[in-house]
């Protein structure tokens, strides 16, 4: 696989941050032929200009850094025109129930690094807690899951009394807490933080099979 | 046939009708006479059902009809030709006259009627495909009685047909309306010209400011008498 | 305290949207523009203080003066429609600016900062308020004096005579024509300080958020332009600042213990005020009688 | 090369356009008739489209079946709107209406979330098929789309100038009260107006949801959007002006698009689109300029 192709929602910074900013760049780098991108809006229904970009295109990966609405839109116009790369990455907010909702056939076999898959014990249990209440625990809900799991691990630690006069001893002391911590533990694994507080998340890739995520490849093993 | 009972009819917070009394009997033509803002069009939109009245009776053959809708007062056999025509514009002749037998079933009937009337209104057959919008003044008036006798009723209340328009196709109006007496139809009609209306009419009343101040045959008062009553206003001078 | 606070700030700016579009609609004229000449205060009033360093007032004024002079180019053609019409033509005016906005870059390096308006990006770093010490007091205060300013302004209009001629311009176009009014330059001139309210509005707004972008300025905002107006009642000033309590207090933040309800219930109360007052929460009679309530005459 | 993707640039937005023209044809009946805007219209027609695709995944069935179920459950949404929003509110004042419309537009669109989580749901293909002629491409779906809007236009003008209820119809628009004086119940048929049109919407809902492939809370603004544009581009009330502006609508969606971008698409169409109402704002076939 030599060369790459990109599909960009123009009007969403993070659609467009995952392609310029980072795919596009690293691929050059990393040898790829970028052969460029098809672009469209937020809420396009209508892709037939884009498909026929990439199939001019002819990459051997097709990159769609895109929500799963237009993802979606876009997947099915390439069926139709009989656009079928070799290799088909999606956006990592887009590895959601959402996605297979609305196209599990033509994403089928879609590649997505992800934060979040069902893959350890604890995991499980909380998305097994979640669909109890006909929920769907995502990267995006499972983030907030760990971050309110760090918000408790802080108010133990640090004794918070939720009193009316200890409201500002309280908040201090959740901040001081949160400065301390070095290192969580996620749902997957332990997440580890950068000096300038950026977290570094464990990752796997899944892809899409018979309508479900299934773990590809898991850099934790 | 009509008998309206001390009606009282607001916009808002003002009465247009103050309580009116008045009776068109069955196979007569009776007129009403007053000035503009005199409430004549309330009151006949009162009787026709477009406007709700806050207190009265309205009798249509002895039947209650106060209150009624339009639709429901159209079917027992009451029609009107409103003030200004109100043709359907944008609708040729042929379709006008099917819109006055709207609620009419009998669509073979109907087919006779709509002949019935051209022959009754030549002008109407030469312009049947025509839109209604773009005839005349009097064609227009021609085409509205048309369309209202298209129910067949029992009693056409007129509201000022002759209005704007020129004194050769008014008389052709009220020719019309006496020959739809002669057929049986009872007509109540609301006039400003003076003249014509008392010519025609059997039965006339005045009327001022949501009230009927006078009540007679044609004759009992001299013309000049009815014109100073109705639009010098006396009243205004008593008060 | 700060929610609070916060939640005054909101309201401000929304009046002041609804107020723009409350002049319009005196005139008859359904304008879905509002949005735009938001957008346009916004960008510049945000590009004076961050990129040239003007003081707050000074950039408000300018924004403000551009935003109408806008609406004054932009209605002369679009005053030619009515009705639907015109609803279309705005809708499409504000969609220009918003993508306008979209594909618009300008910015400049300020320390090792890039700031400036950046395409779909937006414009980030309005600092002006924090830089300046500005406390979330302040700017509340500062945003509801200038409220208070617009409102007096055009409270005075309603009752002097400009307010009678918009009025007549609304209620009957072809009888007020027939007694000497100019309808072109009357709906020009409630278009023009319309964007020149709304303009401030977009000033405001983009300093207390810190960060614009074109998907602020919507259709639904300018939708929610005139719902304020409308929903509060034409009659006065007063219906418009009901009506964003009504909307933004009560709906938006009050009910927003139900949860996912409160945004079901949130169109249902608005089909619900226009059943059962479709002239305004703030109707003419109701004025009236509040007017009685506090021993002033009829004005 | 170039020449043949414009050409087919063209010809996809003239195809795609057909769904615009499909909402638009809605939107125009109900202003044509009622002289007011049903700002709930599009939302209304996906959330009918929705209905049918619940209960066709429900209870089984072909997809084409869903057509029917959504044109059926339109029907029903369009009298709630005439009940809820038109048939106690004063008509002489306009602004009350489009407001009690902007609230069901709200309401319907926050109804959609609620009850799907605003998950994108895929929408089966009613027709398929792709047409190969030469160099080109044709959607099958999509031509049948166009075919199913001409199909709605001549139903709704022989309903509007060969049925008793077209006249009645008709009669209300031109002159409300000599309707009534002539035996048409106003209310009646305006509420009739409001289910024909929604059965339409129904229809034409599930019909895009089928051509885009899905249904998502996504489409309702744009395709709102789409049905004020269209209407005033054919003409206030004009059904096949609704047809053609669709199609052109679609048409300058897609070459703006290849000549400059995705970002500056709709700045150029919004452009035009003030311009022709500037201009010419009896819309294509321009008749007189009705009351609103």
């Amino acid at each position: 696989m030599k060369s790459i192709f990109g599909g960009v929602e123009e009007d969403f910074a993070h659609s467009r941050a995952t392609w310029y900013a980072v795919m596009k760049e690293v691929a050059a780098k990393e040898g790829f032929e970028v052969k460029g991108e098809a672009k469209w809006l937020l809420n396009d229904t209508n892709f037939t200009n884009q498909a026929r970009e990439a199939r001019r295109a002819a990459a051997d990966i097709m990159v769609i850094s895109a929500h799963p609405f237009t993802t979606c839109g876009m997947l099915k116009e390439m069926a139709r025109q009989g656009v079928a790369p070799k290799l088909l990455v999606g956006l990592t907010s887009s590895s959601s129930l959402e996605t297979l909702q609305g196209c599990a056939k033509e994403a089928e076999a879609i590649i997505i690094p992800t934060s979040f898959a069902p893959v350890t014990p604890e995991a499980q249990a909380a998305a097994d807690n979640a669909a109890k209440f006909n929920g769907s625990l995502d990267l995006h809900s499972a983030a907030a899951y760990e971050n309110v799991m760090i918000l408790k691990q802080v108010i133990e630690s640090e004794g918070i009394m939720a009193k009316p006069d200890t409201l500002q001893d309280d908040r201090n002391k959740i901040r001081a807490g949160l400065a301390k911590l070095q290192q969580t533990t996620g749902l997957l694994g332990v997440t580890k933080r950068t000096p300038d507080r950026e977290a570094i998340k464990p990752f796997l890739f899944v892809h899409a099979k018979a309508g479900k995520w299934e773990v590809l490849h898991n850099p934790l093993n | 046939m009509l008998d309206v009972q001390d009606i009282v009819t607001s916009y808002g917070k003002i009465e247009a009708l103050k309580g009116v009394t008045l009776n068109a009997a069955e196979g007569r033509i009776t007129c009403l006479l007053g000035p503009n803002g005199a409430g004549k069009t309330t009151l006949m939109y009162s009787v026709a059902g477009v406007l709700k009245p806050r207190r009265g009776t309205i009798k249509l053959a002895g039947d209650d009809i106060t209150g009624q809708s339009p639709a429901a007062i159209v079917a027992r056999g009451l029609a009107l030709v409103p003030e200004n025509r109100l043709v359907f514009p944008q609708m040729s002749v042929a379709e006008n006259l099917d819109a006055g037998a709207y609620q009419r079933r009998d669509s073979a009937e109907v087919a006779v009627d709509i002949e019935r009337m051209y022959t009754r209104f030549p002008r109407l057959k030469e312009r049947r495909a025509q839109l209604a919008g773009t005839l005349s003044g009097g064609e227009q008036q021609m085409l509205a009685v048309a369309r209202a006798l298209m129910s067949r009723p029992r009693i056409l209340l007129m509201d000022e047909p002759s209005l704007g328009l020129a004194p050769l196709i008014v008389e052709e109006i009220f020719r019309i309306v006496g020959e739809l007496n002669k057929d049986g139809v009872t007509i109540f009609l609301v006039e400003q010209n003076v003249h014509m209306a008392l010519k025609v009419a059997h039965h006339f009343y005045l009327m001022e400011q949501g009230r009927v101040t006078f009540s007679g045959e044609p004759g009992k008062l001299a013309e000049d008498e009815v014109i100073q009553r109705a639009y010098l206003g006396t009243s205004r001078e008593k008060r | 305290m700060d929610f609070y606070l916060g939640l005054l700030q909101i309201m401000g700016v929304h009046t002041l949207l609804g107020l723009s579009a409350y002049v319009v609609l005196q005139t008859g004229q359904v304008s879905l523009a509002q949005a735009g000449f938001m957008a346009i205060g916004a960008y510049v009033a945000a590009m004076l203080t961050v990129l040239a360093g003007w003081p707050l007032i000074a950039a408000l004024v300018v924004a403000s003066l551009v935003a109408g002079i806008t609406a004054c180019l932009v209605g002369f053609p679009a005053l030619r429609v009515h009705g639907l019409m015109l609803v279309v033509a705005t809708i499409a005016f504000t969609e220009i600016v918003r993508l306008f906005f979209f594909n618009f870059d300008y910015q400049i390096s300020r320390g090792n900062l890039q700031v400036g308006p950046l395409g779909g990006e937006g414009f980030r770093q309005i600092r002006y308020f924090p830089e300046n010490g500005w406390t979330t007091l302040h700017v509340a205060v500062f945003i509801w004096t200038v409220v208070a300013l617009v409102m007096a302004a055009l409270w005075w209009m309603d009752r002097s005579r400009a307010g009678a001629v918009l009025r007549a311009v609304g209620e009957d176009e072809i009888a007020a024509q027939s007694c000497g009014i100019n309808l072109t330059a009357v709906k020009v001139s409630a278009m023009t300080a319309g964007g020149a309210i709304a303009g401030i509005a977009g000033g405001l707004y983009a300093h207390y958020t810190t960060h614009i972008e074109q998907s602020n300025f919507t259709i639904l905002l300018a939708t929610f332009a005139i719902a304020y107006p409308i929903l509060g009642g034409l009659s006065s000033v007063f219906g418009t600042v009901a009506a964003v309590i009504f909307i933004q207090g009560f709906l938006v933040e009050g009910l927003r213990f139900l949860g996912d309800w409160r945004n079901l219930l949130f169109g249902a109360l608005i089909v619900l005020v226009m059943n059962i007052r479709p002239s305004g929460l703030l109707d003419a009679r109701t004025m009236a009688s509040l007017r009685r309530l506090f021993g002033r005459k009829e004005g | 090369m170039l020449l043949v993707d414009l050409a087919q640039s063209i010809l996809d937005g003239v195809l795609f356009g057909a769904t615009y023209a499909l909402i638009g044809i809605g939107f125009t009946l109900v202003f044509g008739v009622m002289h007011k805007i049903n700002m709930a219209y599009a939302a209304a027609s996906v959330g009918g489209a929705y209905a049918a695709l619940r209960l066709i995944t429900l209870i089984g069935g072909p997809a084409w079946a869903s057509l029917l179920i959504a044109a059926a459950v339109g029907g029903l949404f369009g009298l709630f709107i005439y009940w809820l929003c038109f048939r106690f509110i004063p008509l002489s004042n306009p602004l009350a209406t489009l407001m009690s419309t902007v609230g069901m537009f709200l309401l319907a669109e926050e109804i959609i979330v609620h009850t799907t989580d605003g998950m994108p749901q895929n929408y089966p293909v009613v027709v398929g098929g792709i047409l190969h002629l030469g160099e080109f491409m044709i959607r099958g779906d999509l031509v049948f789309v166009f075919a199913c809007a001409i199909l709605a236009m001549l139903i709704l003008l022989y309903l509007l100038y060969r049925t008793k209820l077209g006249t009645a119809t008709r009669a209300v628009s031109q002159q409300p009260i000599a309707a009534q004086l002539v035996g048409i119940r106003i209310n009646q048929v305006n509420a009739l107006t409001f289910v024909v049109t929604g059965m339409l919407g129904g229809f034409a809902g599930a019909l895009i949801g089928s051509a885009v492939g899905l249904l998502s809370p996504l489409l309702v603004v744009p395709l709102t959007i789409k049905g004020l544009i269209v209407t005033v581009i054919g003409g206030l009330g004009s059904i096949p002006g609704a047809i053609i502006a669709g199609l052109l609508v679609g048409m300058a969606e897609n070459v703006f698009q290849y000549f400059r971008g995705v970002t500056e698409r709709d700045i150029y169409v919004m452009l035009l689109l003030f311009i022709f109402l500037v201009f010419r704002p009896g819309g294509i076939f321009s008749t007189t300029v009705k009351r609103d």
